[in-house]
This record gives C-alpha cells, structure tokens and sequence, in this order.
C-alpha cells in the first residue's frame, strides 16, 4: 500500500468524492488557489475550478450557515473552519441550525453538511488557537463527531462523512497533517461509529483517539518494555460513540484509561467512564481513570504548554498506577 | 409584473386565512391549549402574501417565527400547520417544531427560525445551490429570505449580505420593517447613515436598506402593508434574481398590530398608535382597493367567510388528530 | 423571613448592588423600559437611568464583547442573555475571550463580568429556547458557572458574582422565575462553589442544581413514602464543583444519582460520577448513575418534551434500582 | 494637530523598531527558537505609530495578532515583548499569550487577540467605559480599535459599529487595510457600495469605510503608509471623541512587504507587486521627507541603529531571561 501524508489523504478522499458526486463543493478560507493552510485542498480549485472550491470571506457563521441552506437544497456541502477555535463565532449555525433543523422539521429535510477542521495544541499557537472541542460537540444531539488518527482512517472516514447525509464535524489534528501511513488504494470507507482495537493488550484498556491515538501507542510500547500490555483503542468516531468495542476490550483487561486533548471537565473520558460503569460495572478491577488537558487555557511557552496538555509521561504514568 | 386584477380576491381571502389563523391561535392560546410563545403577524400579512406569491412553488422561502403568514402564503397547509400549534402528531413537523419552526419542504419551505437572523444564510445557501446546479445560472429556482428589522443589528446578517453580493447569488431580500423589536423600538438600537433623511413612510424607522446599499445590493424601501406594491417589488426582484443579476433587498414598512407575543403589556407604545396603523392595515387597504373595483361589502364578507371555513376546519383537524407518541421524540434526528 | 419570587429576588440583588456599586451597569434586550421579558430588571432603568440600564440592539456578540472591554477599563457589567440558546451567537466572545483574556494577558487585566440568562425547557419553546448549556460552560476553563434553585440563593449567589470580580455565567431557569422562597432581609451573599444539603437522608445522595433540584427534592418526598430516604445536594454552582459536599455525602449513602438538564453525554453527571470514582472508589456500594436530558433536541408537544427531559418519575424510577 | 516636525526623527526612529523587532523574530523564527506563528506587520508601521502616538498613555488600544506595531509604539516594551515571543517568565503575559496577544495594561494595551474581529468591542467597551465614568462625557480617555480590512467580513465587527453609533461611543476605529487577508486578495471577498468608484489610493481594493457610513460613523480613506497623514487623522479623530462628537473610522492603505506568516509561499501576488510597494512603504517615505528637512543619510542611519541596539537589547534581555516553571501554567485564571 502507498504510504502517503495525513493531508494528502484527505485530499484524496476529497478529489474523489467530488469526481463522483457533483453534489459536493467546498468553501472556506485560502482553500483555493493557496489550497489551504494545512494544503487539503491543494489543487482542487484547478480541477474542479471557482465555482465548487470558493474562498470564502472571513465569515465563518455565514458560509456554514449557506453550507446549511445548500445541503437543504440537495447540495452536499463541505466547509472549512481553519482552526476549530473559530467554531465558536459559527457556533449558532452549527449547533442550533445543523443539528436541529430536520428534527425540529419534522425529518422533512436533511442537511448533508461536512463541517472540516483542525485542533488541538502542541504547536504553541496559544489559547484561542489550540482547544479541542469533540467533548462539546458530542454534547450537541444531531451532530456526529469524527476525530481520525490515521491516514488512512482520515480517509476513509472522509469518505463516509461525505456519503452520510447528516451534519458531520470532521475533526482533523493540526501535529497530525505531516505524520504517514498506508493508506489502501482505490475506493474504500471507514463506517463511522466503528472504534478500532490499533494494539491489542492484557493488561489494560487505553481508549483514544485523533492525535492522543499516537501517544496511547507510544506509552504502550514503553509500558511493554516494562511488562505491561496495554489494549489501545483508537475510537475515531467520538459520537457516536462504539461502546461495544470498549466494552469488550474492558471485559478483557478489566482495566480503563481515557486519553483525550480537550479539557477533562465533562469531557468524552468521564463519559465512557460514566457509561462503562453503567453498562458493565462488574468488569473493572480497578477504579476507571481519564487524562485530558488540564482546567486552564492553553498557554504558549512550551514547558506550560506541556504541563497542560496530555504527555506520554502522563500515560505511562496513570497506567502504572492502575495495573 | 404587477398582480393581475383578477387574484385580488384571492389575495384578500388569503390574507383573512393567515388573519383567521392567528386569532384561531389566540383564542387556544388562552384556553392553555397551546404551548410556548406565540408571535402573531396580524397586521403583516400583506408582506406574507405579496412576497410569497411573487415566488414560484419551487422557489425557497426562509422566514422566522413570526412567518406564520408566509408559510401559509407559501402554501403551508392550514390544517398542518394547526396541528403543529396543537403538537399533534399530523403536525407539519410532527409536533416537533411547533409555532416557531413551520416547515413544508414540499414547497420550498426551508423554515421558519426562532434565532434573529439565523434563517438568512440558509436562503443564501439554497440560492448558491440552484446557481451551482444550474451551471452558474440560477436553474429557474430562486430564495427568499423574510426577517425582521431587528434582524439587521446581527451578524450573521451581514456576513450573509456580503456572501450574497460577492457570489451574486439570485437571493431576494424581505425586511419587514414593524418598527418594534420585541419591546424596543428599532430606531434606538439601529444606527444608520447620518446623511440620509428620514424616508417619507415612517419617519422614526431605521432605514435598514442603506445596510445592504453598503455592500452594492440593490435595496429599497416599499410600503408592505399594500399587497400589490409588496408584490411587485418581489416579481421584479424575482425577475433579476432569474436573470442572474443578483440579489435585492426590499425594506417593507409594516405594523404589527398585537403585541410581540401574548403577554406583551405593550408599554413601549400608544393605544392612539395602534389605532391610527388599524387603518392602514393590509386587509383594510385591500379591501377599500376591492371596494374600488366594484365590489360589495357582502362579497368581502363572502371572502372572509371562506377563510374562517378554512380555519375552523382546519382547529377541527387538529383538536381530531392524534397526539404524537412518547417514543417519536426518537425519531427524525438523523437521515 | 419575606417570601419572595426568584424573580424578585434577583432584582432586588440587582438593585442593591447597582445602589452600593456605581460601576455596576447592565445591557441586554427589552431590559429598560419594559423590565425585561422574566422582570428580572423591572423598575432599574427608573431607578438607575439610561446609562446603567442599557437596552441593547440584538446584538450579543458585539455587547458580551462590550462587556469584556468595559470589565477590563474597570467597570463590572451585566450582560443579559435573554435565553441562553443565544449564547451561541456570542460563543466566541465567551469562550474565546472572557474566559481567555486574563490568563492570556498573564493576569494583567481581570474581566468582572456576569453574563446573566435563563435556560432549560418545560414550556413547549422548542428546540432553539430550551436548551441547558451548563456543562458545556464548565468544560471551559476560566469561567464560573452558577445555577441556583432557590429565591434565596439567586440572590446570595448574584451578590457574589457581582463581587468576585472574575467571568460568572449566572445561570436562572426560566420555570424557576414565579417560585416563591424565603429570603433573608438585608445584605448576604452565598459563596460561590458551595453546594447545600437540601435535604439530608442516608440511603442515596441525588446530586441536582437549577429546577432539578425542585424535582429531585419532590422524588425524595415520594421515595420516602417508600421508606426511602434520600439526600439531596444542591450544587448552587456547578464550576468548581463542589466535591467535599458530594464526597461527604457519598460516603455515608454509598449510593450517588446526579440528575441534569443538560443532555447527558458529557454532561456534568458523567463528569462527577468519574470524579468520585477517582477520589473515593471504594465509597459507592452501587454504581452511580446520572440522568440528564436524552440525547435529541428538545421537542415542542408535551408528550414529546417530557419524554425527553428529566422528571420526577424518572428520578424516582432510578433511585429504587440503586437500593 | 500635525505630528511636530521636531517628533519626527523620533517617530522614525519608532519604525525602525518595530522594523527590527520584526526582522529579529523573523530571525529567531528560523532558527526554531519562537514557536506558535508570527505575522509580520513589515510595512505596516506607518499605521502603527501614526495611531498609537495619536493616542494618550491612558486612553485604550486593541489590536491584532499582527499588532506588535501598535504595542511598541503605544508603549508595550521591546523586551517584555521579545520575551514574550521566547516564552520567557519575564515576556509581558509570561509566556502565556505569546505572539498573538500582546498586552501591557499599564500602557492602556487591552490585548492583542487572535480571533479576526473580537478585538473591536473590547475597545469599544473599554470606551462605553469611560463614557459612564465620565458621566456621559469621555472622562478625558477614550478607545482605539486597530484590526485588519478582512475583519469587516465578520459579524461582530457590524454589531459593535452599530452599538458605537446608537451609543455614541468615544472609540476610533482604524481598519489597516493591506489588501490581503491571509492569501486571499480581500477585493474578492468584500463587496462595496456599487455606486462609488474605487479611490484614488488602491483601485482594487474594496472600500470599507462605506461599511462604518452606513451607520453613520464619520468614515473615510487615509494613506496609512504616511505616518504624518496617519497622525493627523487620528488626532482628529480623537479630538472629535474627547470632544462627545462620537466615533471616526479610519481606513488606513496600506501594504504588508511580507507573507501572512512565516511560510507562505505568496502565491497570491507578483513579485513585482510587492517590490513597487518597497518604494512607497513608510520608512523609506519617512526617510525620503526627513531628508528633505535636511536629515543626511548618516543621520537617518544613526537613528537606524538607535533602534538596531534596542532591539539587540531586547533579544539579549529575553535571552538571558528564566523559562517559567510548568507550574505557573496553573495560575493567571481567576483574579
Ligand atoms: C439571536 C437572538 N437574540 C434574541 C432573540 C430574542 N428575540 C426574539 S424576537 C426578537 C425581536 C426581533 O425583532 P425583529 O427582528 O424586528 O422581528 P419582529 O419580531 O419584529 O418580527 C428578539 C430579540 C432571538 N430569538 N435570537
Ligand atoms: C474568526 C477568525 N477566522 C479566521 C481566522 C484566521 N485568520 C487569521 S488572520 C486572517 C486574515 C485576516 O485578514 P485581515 O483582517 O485583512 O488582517 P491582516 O492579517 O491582513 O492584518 C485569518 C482569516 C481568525 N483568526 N479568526
Ligand atoms: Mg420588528
Ligand atoms: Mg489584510
């Protein structure tokens, strides 16, 4: 299988995707002729020309409220929020439209609406450039929530994203977009809501996902040199969420560790955490623990930015504690 | 074109079921059958029928929840639409949406919204589509998007404007203009261009049009409470929309002669105020132009029976409907 | 003591802190002149002008924003959200800046701001005026997020934010708004963070705050017909938590329901009960459930709305599954 | 008042240290030793200390990520700024904010931000401020909001212009318009009044001052890249909020001689383009004038390495500085 980048992958699913569906145009901001910041959109502007790749005014809470319209309207829109961060100036159109507007409908209407974007710290981009914000987003009913790791996850669940018919926020991992992988050829999909086992273990469960993926399969290798086997689950999908695959690996390892980038408080961990001991509260041997970014804004220096956000020290560090 | 001669009864007898309609609402309302806020268009309903009707079945119409009237102008169906006030389970949304979010996607109703401004992108939206799925052209299909002139003080308002001007996209504009939001005045919270005067229509008012002037849309200001003036200005701005020549923003001055919703004290303004815009009301003004035309008092009130037919069949519809079951609430949140 | 509205009691809070503090002012829409849509702000504007009692356009990101700027030049403003569903439109202004700017400004500067607004469903509002964000405010670090129940703690708890001199989301319940309590004359505050035993009882701890403290306190009546007694902690503020008062509680009942608005999935239920897993794990002989709003959008028709949102019976139906 | 000829050669010297600030992070940049991004504001120093030097030491000013212009000049000092750029304990938010969010509170700097648009209010805030201190007039102090032509794209740019104008806020709103924002010419993005032919100074760009006069904001066009023209305008322009008469929008031509950020390829533009702007940037256009005073080349060259050793200074003072301890990412939160 080729081995490719992160960002080309998306641009594959991308140029595909819209090879195969005319229903599928993009906006957003630099992702033409510059072809984003990250370069997902590279070349595409040439391909499919102005009038399906758009840049876009720095107007985030109008172009995803046309990209709502549009996908009302038959069209399958794709729109770009350069950092996540400024979700929160389309934070209206995203959670009080997309997400409810065929509910409160009545299902009359569907909104095929991919909303991309980038998180996440690690880069010294500071506060209003670095949040993760899934476990928000998870709270939001009518939203799915995908957060890949992989190249070839990236893809694939692109491509589903695309196909699904219902509002989904892409999460893309700004530390993700130059990491490599293989990446199957030809035309394949990743279902959403489907975890993946990435590294199986006895010892205990490590449940992850986007860029804390790569960092669960670090602290496992290490732990393996220390005799400790930990399964590490790679959810991808965040909502909804696969807690059979959780569940199973708990039942095993008896053992559960949530990795996560976006602040602790009411985050995805002390969800799985509240849902594994709802659902199978006999599996665990010992108390169930989660590690997210800590409860302050994210800083700039590098030394407080460590000390924020989740370390493989930190991993490896709860991990041991628990076995 | 203007409206032909010949559908003014129609449009008179469409303007009493939207009127009809409200009052319906009103007096369930106070019997406590009725859940959640109710925000009544009576006295707007010559904007609802003169924008909706310029329209095509196929073109799309975003409106707010005070669009009671132009959903029903659109072609809402009354008895859906009172089974929703009425949550039943034969409710345009199932009883989910309720009074501020009538849908019928069947003609091009994409919405009422009950967040300032929200619905505008959405008709945007709905507009690039057609332009997109006509190759550039406008696939013969065109958007709407109705709002109040509370609506200009939101964001989103202008960032939808500008995507509107740079994309040229066939989208029409509707500000209806009431003077009021909620329970403010509009022209102390609405600044606009010092050097315009007052327009002759309501002198306080903001003028909100200079707004989208600002961005290079064409923008006027019409008196909305006379149905032939709202629809023509729409069929122009409908034709232009068509031809590819973009978007227009019309400013339909208008009154909304109930309070903001039921419960609204009305402090903010006079009872003289209130009867002085009874007379220049739209079904007032339609019927005298009616009256005008030869017609009876006894054929308007012919007309007028007709709507409340419609409207007492349709609270019949609803009060037999059944109510929707505990488990749909589970239902119609994803495709 | 007087028995005053919650209502009332937060206008009285109001005015008596406009009275003792001249850089208290407010904005918000229809607060003048007309008191406010709930009369929270009745009779202000008369009292303390046009200039401290400002109504504003339906603008709340650009008057949050005025806000953060005048609680930085020195002044302590309220900003009213007339529902909190409309935060949305402000988020930016929230999040990214109350929140940040301090922390950001490595402490150079403090933003004593009360965003006050009401929130939660019950009256058939629908899905864009129903809805409970206060565990998605408390993921964000850098605001203090208060959801009192009582007449009395409104007022107490305002004071407090109005003195504390840092970002609170005043969080009021828009069917809390005609109850009627006891309120102490005089100047008094309630400590922000604080959470009260409403009730005590030693077979659970139902953990609540906002109106569902009323109808866990109405379950615990019930349960106890049953001969079921149940303590019931009212939060008061839900960021920081206050984790003595539940762990106290725990301890004794061994057994922890926490019921929310909000919807569940990564909602401040979740996030106590892995809390308490991981501060007192051998505390709990049952394990702890929470009960929040289920995970669609909020539903007009009676049948549908209550379906969907936490009642009494639900409460009850829990609690008799944990003992 | 006219910028004195005598602050001249100071205000020169002023861009030179903005100029070799830049240059010097560029540097370090490359090095791997800043991290986060970095957006140059080379060119723009005209705007900069013209605006900022307007101002007094307690009136308010926010500005941009691109903003380490305005922060010197309003006061901000070269080495708690370079510490900041290190992330060193000693940088003006302790290495918490970084580049993007420059504040100095004894200098009246309410902050940097890096959200397009969400600085405006602040100032505007901050000017709401003064006007309730001073009871209904200024207080002596007012506010200036300097932020890129690609933020009068945003919402809350619109919402806060208006709230100026119905409030009559003593704010100065400076629009630095550089004809990019980011990668993409803001021409394309930006749609203006149809009506009024491009001005004199950049025919491609769009006119974003009609946006502020359609709130009746008193508007125009300025050469930013002529300090003394940027002076007057704002010294004007604060006189008229000092004075009660309400806000002025300043949209100052200008040219960014750099990329977005460190890395971009600049695709967008001609090399051409941007090395005819070299000849009409402010420094050499400062140079050019003061030679006419009769200022030598030595002498223009002196003051160049006044500011050479400041910022020599500040690299070696942030340098030598302590990293801060991980633990001091806990405090800083809560007042
Ligand atoms: C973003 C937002 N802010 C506030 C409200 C509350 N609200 C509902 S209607 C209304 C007044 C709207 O006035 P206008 O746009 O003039 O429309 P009208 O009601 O007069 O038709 C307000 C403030 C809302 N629904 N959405
Ligand atoms: C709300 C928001 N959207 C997008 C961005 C990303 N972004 C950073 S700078 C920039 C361009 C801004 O252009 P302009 O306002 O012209 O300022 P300039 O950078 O040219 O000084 C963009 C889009 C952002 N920071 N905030
Ligand atoms: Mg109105
Ligand atoms: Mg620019």
């Amino acid at each position: 299988m080729p081995v490719i980048t992160y960002a080309q992958a998306l641009n594959d699913a991308l140029r595909e995707e819209m090879r195969a569906d005319r229903r599928i145009f993009l906006m957003g901001e630099d992702i033409g002729l510059h072809g984003g910041i990250f370069r997902v959109t590279k070349d595409l502007m040439s391909e499919f020309g102005h009038e399906r790749v758009r840049d876009t005014p720095i107007s985030e809470a109008g172009f995803v409220g046309l990209g709502v319209g549009a996908a009302m309207a038959g069209m399958r829109p794709v729109v770009e929020l350069l950092f996540m961060d400024f979700a929160l100036v389309a934070a209206d159109q995203i959670v009080n439209q997309a997400a409810k507007l065929r509910y409160m409908a009545g299902g009359q209407v569907s909104i095929p609406l991919v909303i991309r974007t980038q998180q996440g710290g690690g880069r010294g981009n500071g506060a209003q450039h670095s949040q993760s914000f899934e476990s928000w987003l998870a709270q939001v009913p009518g939203l799915i929530v995908v957060a890949p790791a992989t190249p070839a996850d990236a893809k694939g669940l692109l491509k589903s994203a695309l196909r699904c018919g219902n509002p989904v926020v892409f999460i893309e991992h700004k530390l993700l977009y130059n990491t490599k992988g293989e990446v199957p050829q030809g035309d394949y999909t990743i279902s959403i809501g489907k975890a993946e086992v990435k590294r199986a273990g006895r010892d205990l469960t490590i449940v992850a996902y986007s860029r804390m993926t790569l960092l669960a399969l670090e602290a496992a290798e290490k732990l393996a040199q220390e005799g400790i086997e930990a399964e590490v689950i790679d959810l991808r999908t965040v909502e909804p969420l696969d807690m059979t695959t959780i569940l199973d690996s708990v039942r095993g390892t008896a053992r559960l560790l949530v990795v996560h980038e976006s602040h602790s408080n009411c985050g995805l961990g002390a969800e799985i955490i509240a849902r594994v001991y709802e659902e199978a509260p006999e599996a665990l041997a010992t108390p169930a623990r989660r590690l997210g970014a800590k409860h302050v804004p994210i800083p700039v220096a590098e030394g407080l930015e460590n000390a924020v956000l989740p370390q493989v020290t930190d991993i490896i560090a709860l991990a041991k504690g628990m076995v | 074109m203007a409206l032909a001669l010949e559908r003014l009864p129609e449009a008179y007898r469409q303007m009493q079921i939207i009127r009809k309609f409200e009052e319906a609402i009103r007096n369930l309302y106070s019997q406590g059958r009725i859940r959640g806020s109710f925000h009544p268009c009576v006295g707007q309903e010559g904007v609802a029928v003169g924008a909706s009707w310029a329209l095509r079945a196929d073109d799309f119409l975003s409106c707010t929840y005070r669009g009671h009237g132009h959903a029903l102008a659109k072609g809402l169906s009354p008895r859906a639409a009172m089974a929703e006030m009425l949550g039943k389970a034969t409710g345009c949304s199932k009883g989910k949406g309720g009074s501020m979010h009538f849908t019928d996607a069947s003609v091009g109703l994409l919405g009422a919204n009950a967040i300032v401004g929200a619905g505008i992108p959405h008709a945007a939206g709905a507009a690039l589509a057609m332009q997109l799925q006509g190759g550039g052209g406008t696939n013969g299909r065109i958007a709407l998007a109705a709002f109040g002139e509370g609506a200009v003080n939101q964001g989103v308002f202008h960032e939808t404007l500008n995507l509107i001007a740079i994309w040229k996209l066939p989208v029409i504009l509707v500000c209806e203009n009431n003077l009021y939001s909620e329970m403010t005045p509009s022209h102390e919270t609405t600044a606009a261009a010092a050097q315009i005067a007052a327009g002759p229509i309501a002198a306080a008012s903001p003028q909100t049009y200079q707004r989208a002037a600002a961005y290079g849309i064409a923008a006027r200001q019409v008196d909305g409470n006379d149905v032939e003036t709202m629809y023509l200005a729409v069929e122009e701005a409908a034709g232009r929309a068509r031809a590819g020549e973009g978007a227009t923003y019309i400013e339909a001055m208008t009154y909304r002669l109930w309070g903001h919703m039921m419960g609204d004290p009305e402090v903010y303004r006079t009872k003289e105020e209130v009867s002085q815009a009874r007379e220049n009301e739209p079904i007032v003004r339609l019927g005298r132009r009616l009256q005008g035309l030869g017609w009876t008092e006894a054929g308007l009130a012919r007309l007028e029976a007709e709507a409340e037919a419609v409207i007492a069949d349709a609270v019949q519809f609803a009060e037999n409907s059944p109510l929707p079951k505990p488990e749909d609430a589970f239902t119609d949140v994803f495709a």
